[in-house]
This record gives structure tokens, sequence and C-alpha cells, in this order.
């Protein structure tokens, strides 16, 4: 019964929000567009206070169960006990309580400001590093895929900045020949053979490219080549994406509003 | 060639941290010396049309511009804050800001007293601009200002009520503004502005974002529900210069103060940093690709 | 024959209404929108109920969701718990949601292998809801026994600061599975390189599209966007769900045949072959 | 004074997050509890003061809450729900937190059935409309565009095994998603190191003598603490060995 009152709730709101886009009833209109996402912001409000019990609990009772780095939560719990201190109890600016906490000058925009702003800040400028980490592992020649993850990588991150605009024609057309190489490499069963077709490619497309007049041609212009991927290729692949989240969010909504998808009520 | 050999395998396998040195040193060392690293920039042709879209703006047209950015994306998005704002008082634009972040707040503060604090225009508060407060709410905040604004605002940042704002009179929802910036390193963002407010009232919208953001707002901007798009810290640098440039050639705008010097923003000495990075990463990626091929065949 | 009334009868009758209703209870505007909502209900529940009446469904093994239980299988063997990140968005994204249905299938395994599960979150209400659920699948495993109250857990609201977190649980816990399923933002690469630094295997699902990158280079499995949202489906395996997505692969071929007759009819047009706008018909109007 | 301390604080907490890239240690563990425990306080704090004060209190008591919104009596609902959600510390009715979330899952879905039909589904599907103000090559890239989607999307087929056919053009789809990927990558990598310039451009900054040296100063510091604590660390390894 208890169970069965909330799924009745589900399919009822779900449908509700769902057919009151198309029903002409202002105030269903205007619960849809304003009420019932604050409701939300309100009712997880109030899971908060959840948060912060469970939070309390977990290093609690790590300090009395002395577990491992149990000193570091006496840190934690210190740094949160101090915010909400500043937060409800302790001012220290001139404006009320609530409007303080965005107020040059209270104690709770210090801490923000010198103690959470930058931890969050630096963390975030961590990834300049893992995504080179990151890169340097996975843009590996490895397959006809991975290849074309690597093209579209590297000519972004090069054709994006001043750099990628001081690449000459003849560099760009170098460049192509060895990727095109390094993509057929395995095909090549005598070393030999494929080292004397890589320089021969080497010396004379440039030049038949020169002579026929076709350097100016904007593939070789890494910028312009760069933005034709972002426009074209990758377009066409985020709208392949974002037709596929759409589509897939859209099912799973109805598997919802059904009361088909029912292990998110613990069913 | 068997040593050659061995250093490119071994550079393959080179431990992390190794690879974290040269991109921290990479980037530390085009800031420390900014002048041995000069790269002349050219503008891309989706910055090039949110130029075209804010300089058609008429005299006394209004715009709002939404903040939604913090202080750790600050380094890509602020430069283009400041230099739409002066793009914008330049050409007598009226402004509203909206931050939709809880730190876009202070970012539409700085940004505004920089333009202010460097004496290019004669701008009031309440005359040439209106700050919003920050409202939680998100995508909930768009969908009110589209419908109607004044019952999610009443007063501005300094608790002002909105109905002593003459700039505020007649403006109810955003069909009431002539155009709609958003700056944004996130979610609620440009895609969130397109789905709640713009596409439907048919207000033109340009965005400036993050870069990693680009490619999730480029289906929005092929289809024209985006006005171009300044893509990253590149995009910032791009539409400094051009302001910078407009601001320089246009001696004859009223809105200029003569005396002031206009100085180039902050983006562009920051690319050269960004330049030498992108070279590493491209050299690390082509060594690991040799080594990565020689090892392969090693093992064949 | 009572299907055809069912699947052809409703939908025109809904329809007929909707576009002749005398009075105005219906807003105008959005009619396009109206349709699809119709067909793609009535759609999706077609290919229920013809699974629910036994019909054969073949589904397209996915790699990343037949992992999901060797991960948890090789976790156990090792002694080692399994992590499972469920996103940081809160419970307004349908990401999240699908997030917690397959970590309620997860926690389903790990309560049969005997593994030892742990889940941070981000958003105390999530954390109350990844209870509920974990709490659930060990009962319907028959172990509530094995379920502890501590197995889910808040670490902190802020995206940073609960990267930060998990980094620190990962690197000291050394789990040998980790599922990152759910919204993810630019917190993913710290995650998905911290976890393959120690070795784990990693499965990770999200519909963020700009994240998908970097779980594809650094994790060993990615539920891409949507086939993430039709993991659950996957995992449940019963029929009803099954149908639930053949229904939905219809709907995409429909989407398909849209996206070309868009195409043509604004190539004759664009040559005064035919003199209609298609693009017209798209009036995507919400509430005025 | 507080400026100077709070400087100081930044560099020291700026520090201890880059020393994760040498490895796991105590600085940025500290650092890392100190985060945790900060923005969860931090998040309460504004989620109290931004959305249950103003948004809830404000509406049913305009008179003593002045937030600008008139009393509202279908506010009850929402705080009626919130008291539910709290009940989960209760083993008797927690029961009823359920019809919270029930509230929640069942009002987003129906919301995101919407949204995402009407402004990803519907408006992606239009933009494949060719724009005939361009050049033969513009025409181009829009079949281009149009091969790339549907064979994208036939990637996403699940009752459709990736043979024959299904599986060919599935696999040109795959290559656009990979040219997406790549571009998304390329895109992260630049954002990401412009983040780092913008951490970089503070430390330099408070480098200055106004400042007294600080990131130097800790910077030293820092190292001689690390290399003291690597090496202990070292010969407890080896003890153990």
């Amino acid at each position: 019964m208890k169970r069965q009152l909330a799924y009745f709730l589900v399919i009822f709101i779900g449908f509700l929000t769902l057919l009151g886009h198309f029903i002409n009833y202002s105030p269903l209109n205007n619960f849809i567009d304003n009420d019932a996402t604050q409701w939300f912001d309100i009712i997880s409000g109030f899971a908060a206070f959840l948060g912060v019990i469970n939070l309390l609990q977990l290093h609690l009772n790590k300090i009395a169960n002395k577990r491992d780095n149990w000193r570091y939560s006496i840190i934690t719990l210190a740094g949160f006990t101090i915010m909400i201190i500043f937060g409800f109890i302790y001012n220290g600016s001139s404006v009320a309580m609530g409007p303080h906490l965005k107020e040059d000058g209270s104690a709770f925009y210090w801490m923000f400001q010198n103690i959470y702003l930058p931890l969050g800040a630096t963390m975030f400028a961590l990834l300049a590093f893992f995504v080179a980490s990151a890169s340097y592992r996975a843009f590996k020649i490895r397959n006809f895929e991975a290849t074309l993850l690597l093209i579209s990588g590297v000519f972004l991150m090069i054709g994006r900045v001043p750099i990628g605009q001081l690449i000459p024609w003849w560099m760009a057309l170098e460049i192509y020949i060895c990727l095109f190489f390094a993509l057929i490499a395995n095909r090549f069963e005598e070393k030999k053979k494929m080292l004397f077709s890589l320089v021969i490619c080497i010396i004379v497309l440039p030049l038949i490219t020169y002579f026929l007049n076709l350097h100016n041609l904007s593939i070789f212009k890494i910028p312009e080549l760069q933005e034709w991927i972002m426009d074209v290729p990758a377009t066409a692949g985020s709208r392949a994406i974002m037709i596929g989240i759409a589509l897939g969010t859209i099912a799973q909504s109805y598997r919802i509003i059904t009361g088909r998808e029912r292990s998110i009520l613990g069913d | 060639m068997e040593l050659i050999k061995k250093i490119f395998i071994q550079l393959g396998q080179l431990d992390r941290r190794f690879i974290f040195l040269l991109i921290g040193l990479s980037v530390l060392i085009p800031l420390l010396k900014p002048d041995w690293i000069n790269i002349p920039i050219k503008t891309t042709t989706n910055s090039k049309i949110v130029f075209e879209e804010l300089n058609n703006l008429k005299e006394g047209d209004k715009v709002l511009v939404s903040f939604e950015y913090g202080a750790s994306t600050k380094p890509e998005i602020h430069p283009m804050s400041v230099a739409v704002l002066q793009h914008l008082f330049s050409n007598g634009v009226k402004v509203y800001t909206v931050p939709l972040w809880p730190e876009g707040l202070m970012m539409a503060k700085y940004a505004i007293e920089e333009v202010v604090s460097s004496d290019l225009f004669n701008i009031e508060e309440h005359v040439d601009y209106v700050s919003l407060p920050y409202k939680a709410g998100g995508e909930i905040i768009i969908r009110g200002i589209a419908t109607d604004m004044r019952s999610i605002f009443t007063q501005d940042v300094n608790n002002v009520l909105l109905t002593e704002i003459p700039m505020m009179t007649g403006i109810n929802n955003i069909t009431d503004f002539d155009f709609v910036f958003d700056l944004s390193a996130g979610v609620p963002g440009n895609a969130e502005w397109v789905q709640f407010a713009c596409d439907e009232y048919k207000i033109p919208l340009s965005s400036g974002c993050t870069s990693i953001m680009v490619t999730d707002a480029i289906p929005y901007v092929e289809s024209g529900q985006i006005r171009g798009i300044l893509a990253g810290m590149p995009g910032a640098a791009e539409y400094e210069q051009m302001v910078f440039e407009y601001l320089n050639n246009d001696t004859y705008n009223k809105y200029l103060n003569k005396e002031a010097v206009i100085v180039p923003g902050k983006a562009t000495s920051r690319m050269s940093a960004q330049s030498i990075a992108h070279l590493l990463m491209v050299i690390f990626i082509v060594f690991g690709n040799i080594s990565y091929y020689l090892i392969r065949k090693r093992k064949i | 024959m009572n299907q055809y009334v069912k699947y052809i009868f409703f939908p025109t009758v809904i329809l007929l209404v909707y576009f002749f209703f005398p009075f105005s209870i219906f807003l105008s505007g959005n009619e396009t929108t109206f349709i699809c909502v119709v067909l793609l209900c009535f759609v999706v529940e077609y290919f229920i109920e013809k699974a629910k009446n036994g019909e054969e469904i073949y589904m397209r093994p996915i790699a990343a969701i037949k992992a999901m239980e060797e991960a948890v299988g090789r976790a156990t063997e090792m002694g080692k718990p399994v992590l499972y990140v469920p996103g940081i968005s809160s419970l307004d994204q349908i990401d999240t949601i699908s997030g917690l249905t397959i970590l309620g299938h997860v926690a389903g395994m790990t309560a049969e292998y005997d593994a030892s599960l742990h889940v941070p979150v981000c958003v105390p209400i999530v954390m109350e809801t990844a209870k509920e659920t974990c709490k659930e699948s060990y009962l319907k495993k028959g172990r509530p026994d094995l379920y502890r109250d501590d197995m889910v857990h808040y670490v902190t609201d802020d995206q940073f600061a609960y990267a930060a977190g998990v980094n620190g649980i990962m690197l000291r816990e050394k789990p040998a599975a980790v599922f990152f399923q759910g919204k993810f933002y630019a917190e993913s690469l710290i995650l998905a390189e911290t976890g393959n630094s120690i070795g784990a295997i990693q499965i990770a699902g999200t519909g963020s599209s700009s994240q998908i990158p970097f779980f594809v280079t650094a994790c060993d499995y990615t539920l891409i966007g949507e086939e993430f949202y039709a993991a659950s489906a996957y995992l449940s395996g019963s029929p009803e769900m099954l149908g639930s997505i053949k229904g939905q692969d219809y709907v995409k071929v429909g989407c398909m045949m849209l996206i070309l007759i868009v195409f043509i009819s604004s190539i004759l047009n664009g040559y005064g072959i035919i003199d209609f706008d298609i693009v017209s018909l798209f009036r995507t109007n919400i509430i005025k | 004074m507080y400026e100077i301390i709070g400087i100081w604080c930044v560099v020291l907490l700026t520090l201890s997050i880059f020393s994760y890239l040498y490895g796991d240690n105590p600085f940025y563990k500290s650092a890392e509890h100190v985060f945790v425990g900060v923005s969860a306080g931090y998040i309460f704090t504004i989620t109290f003061w931004d959305t249950i004060w103003p948004n809830l209190f404000g509406r049913l008591l305009p008179s003593y809450v002045k937030a600008g919104f008139e009393f509202d009596v279908s506010y009850i609902f929402p705080l009626v729900l919130g008291v539910f959600m709290l009940f989960r510390l209760s083993k008797k009715y927690d029961w009823l937190s359920r019809i919270s979330i029930a509230y929640i899952v069942g009002m987003m879905a129906g919301l995101k059935f919407y949204v995402f039909l009407n402004s990803n589904l519907l408006t992606q599907i239009k933009s494949s409309t060719v724009n005939f103000s361009g050049t033969y090559l513009s025409i181009i890239n829009e079949v281009i565009i149009l091969i790339g989607v549907i064979s994208g999307l036939v990637y996403f087929f699940f009752s459709k095994g990736h043979t024959g056919v299904v599986g060919k053009v599935s696999r040109i789809g795959v290559y656009f998603l990979m040219i997406k990927f790549g571009a998304s990558f390329g895109f992260a990598v630049m954002g990401r190191i412009s983040l780092l310039i913008g951490r970089f451009e503070e430390l330099i900054e408070f480098s200055k003598p106004e400042y007294y040296y600080s990131t130097p100063v800790i910077l030293v510091l820092m190292i001689v603490g690390l290399s003291f604590w690597s090496f202990k660390n070292n010969t407890n390894i080896n003890k153990n060995n």
C-alpha cells in the first residue's frame, strides 16, 4: 500500500507535468514553469540536513574507531564547523545574516574567498596535467578509429592557437603524408619499400602541389581545416549523440512515468 | 640507430610526473617572460559573427548579459566579459547583467568595475547599466526571465527597487530585450538559454563559453539558434583584439573618452603560454606514437 | 483486431479531440510536439505489449554491460571493494536517475557475490535514494544481512571537493572495480585518470556528451549516450523493458525518416520544385 | 592583516593541491579534507540562506522574511514533502520520504520528456535543413553532416546486431563519433590549460614583495617537507620488507 502510493504519485505527477504543457489552464502552466522545480529545490534543501548528519556520523565514527587516516577527519569536521559558525552565528560584517554570505568583509566570505575558491580552482586546474597524460596515452595510431580521434584532437589543439597560423602549407602537406603512412604502415611487408615510398612522397608531392598551384587550398591551412572539422564532421557526431541522448532520456522518462522503472523507488 | 630507437622507447615509458613537470614549465615560462614569444592572432568566423551581431545593435538597445561562470573559469571567460561590455558601452547600448551562478554575481561586479575604472566611457549605474542579483534555480530563473521577470527580481544588487530605476521601466520579460549575451562555463549555460528562453521568443542570442562547451554548443550555432560563439581563451583573445582595433579606429565615437588610454586585454598575453603548452602536447603525442610504433614492431 | 483498435483507434481519437475540441482547453502553438508525444507513447507501448505477449526480442550485446558482472566478480576474487560513483547531479537529471537504476542492479551483483560496495554520493537527496535502492536490492537477493547503512555515504555537494574526496577514497581503498554512471562534468577526467592509475577495471556511462571522450580514453568500457539510458532495461532483462527499447529503436527510425524528409523537402524547396517550407511545421512553442 | 593571512592561505592550499602531482602525500590529504569539510559547510549554508529561507519561508511568512514574494499557500506542500524527507531518520516512518522522492522523480521525468523532445529532438531534426544561400561546398558539407547523423544513429540501434549493412553503416557512424570525441578532447586541452594559466598567474602575483614572497617561501618549505616525508616513508617501506 505504502509502495503503491509512491508509484501512484510518480505516475500522476509525471503525466501532469507532461500534459500540462498542452493544456490551457494558467495555474497549471504556472506550476510547471516555476513552482514545480522550486519545490524540488526546497525538498532537496531539506535533504541537505540529512547530508550533514551523514557527514558528521561518518567522520565522528572514523575518529571514534581510530580508523585509517582518522586524524584527517578532524580537519574535515573543523572546516565544516567553522563554515557553519560563520554562516549562522558569527557574522563579522555590518549587513544582516543571510546577505552576509556574499558581503566582502564577512568572515564567511573570507573563508569562501581564501579557502574554498582557491581549492576548487586548483583542483580544476589539475585537469591540465591529467589531460596531458591522458592524451599522451590515448592518442596512439592503434586503428582507424583511434587515428581519427588523434587527427581531430591534434588539429584542434594546434589549429585553435596562434601557432597554428604559422604553419606553412608544405608543412601541413608533409604532416598529412606522414599520417597517411602511419596509418597504412602495417600493410607494407617490406620496411624498405615503405621508407622509400614515404621519402618519395615527401619530396615529390609538395613539388607537384606547388606547380599545379594547389598550395592555396584551404585544406593546407590548419586553422581552416580545424574549423571545418568542428563545423562538419564533429557537428554530425554531436548531433547524432544529441538525438541519441534525447531519445534515451525520453524513453527513460516514459518508463518512469508509466511506473515501469521501479528500481529507483526501491523495487 | 639502435640507440635512437632505445631513446624513443624510453620516452614512451616516461613517468607521468615528468610530463606533468614539462607541462607546468611550458605554461610558467611564457607567463614569467611574456616578451619572449609573440604570436599574431587571427580571427575565426564564429568570433566575427559575434562581433558583427553586437556591432549592429543601435544606441539605446537593451542587452541582457548573463554571467554563468566562477573563479575557476575566470581566466577563460572574464576577458570576454570585459571586451563585450566595452564593445556594448562604446555603442551606447544599455546593459543588464544577471548572474545565474552564485559566483557569477562577483564576476559581473568585477567586470563592470574593470570597465568603469578604465575610464574609457562615462557610464553610470542605473542609467547605462543595471546589475540584477543572483537567484538560485538555474533554468527556472531563465524561464522566469522569459515569462515574467518582475516576479523573480524586485531589487537590484544594491537593494534598489527596480520600480525606481528608470532604465527598468517597460522591461517585464525577455521580449523587451533586443539581444541576450551569455557568458557560460557550464550548466545552466547557453543550452539552457536556447531551450528555455531565446528560441521560443525569438530573441537573438550569442554566447561566449569555455572551450570544452563549444562542441556541445556547435549544433546550436550551426542551426542559428546561437549567433556565433566565442570559444574559450582564443575566442576571448580574438574578441579583445577586434574590440581593441575598433575602439582605436573609431575616433568619432561620442561615447569614448578621448583622453583615456586603450589597453589590450589580458587574454592576448595568455595566448603565448597556451600556444607553447599545446605545442608541447603535440610533441608528446608524436613521440608517444613513434615509441608505440617501435614497441609494437618489436613484439611482432 | 483488438490491437488495431488499441494502437490505431485510440491515438487517432486523441488527436482528433486535440484538434477539433470546441473550447480552447488546449494551448495552440505546439501541435507538432503533441503529435510526437502521442505517436511516441503509442509506438513504445505497442512494442511493450508485443514483448509481454511473448515475442522474442533480440538485443545487441553491449560490452560494457556484460563487463559489469565480470568486474564485480574480479573485485570479489581480489577481496577488494567495488566503488560506484553516481555522478554529481541531483535527481533533476535523468542521468542521475538512470545511474541509480543501474546501481540497483550492481548492488544486486555485489549482494550475490558478497563483494563490498562503496557508494560515495555528491547530493544528499541522491544519497537517500541510493540507500533505498541498495537496501532493496540486497533484500531482493536475500542478503539483507550484508547491507550496511554506511555503504552509501555523503561526501560533499561541491563538484571538485567531491572529486577530491572520491580521489582520496580511490587512492586509499584501492577498489578493484570502479563504476562511473551518471551525470558528470569536468571532474570526470580527474576521477577516471586516478582510477586508471590504481589499475581498477573502470566501467563508465554518461549522457554528458562532452565528458564521453575522457571516459572512452581512460576507462575500460564506456556506455555512450543512449546506451547508458538503455542499460538499466538491458540489465533488468524483463520483456516489458526490452520491449520499450525496441519501441525506442522504431522511434529512432522515425527520426531518421523525418531527417531525410526535412532534408529532401528543403532541397526541393530550395530549387523551387515544391513551394512548401517544412520548417514552418516545427513550431516548438512552449507556454506564453 | 587578514588580507595577508588570506593570501598565504591561498598559496598554501594551491600548492598543496598541486603536490598531488607528485603523489598522495600529507599536504594533499590535508587540503583534500579541508576542502571536503569547508565545501560541505559552505553548500549547506548557501542552500539554507539562498533557497529555503527566501523561497520557502519568504512565501509562507512574507511579513517576517522579506524576499519580495507574496504569501503563497501552495508552498505548504514542499514544506510537508521536505519534512517527509527528514523522516528518513526514523525507522518507523521512513516510507514517507519515498513520497517526496516520488514527487521529484515523477515531476522531473515529465518535465524532461517534454524539454528533450522539444528542444533537442525536434530542433535538431529541424536544423538538418539545407541552407541554399551558401555555395555548393556548403551543400556538400550538409550532405556529409546528414550522412554522419544518420550513420551515428544507426550505431545506437539496440535491437539489430552490428552485422551486414547495419554493421557497415554503424562503423561509419563510429568514425563520426570519434571525430567528435577528438574535437571535444582538443577543446578540453585548451580549456584546462587556460585554467592552469589562471592559477599560475595568481601564484606569480603572490610572489611579490608586498605579499612577503609567499609563493617562493611556501614552495621551498613544501619541497623540504615533501622530501622529508618521502625519505621517511621510504625507510618505513624498507623496514616492512
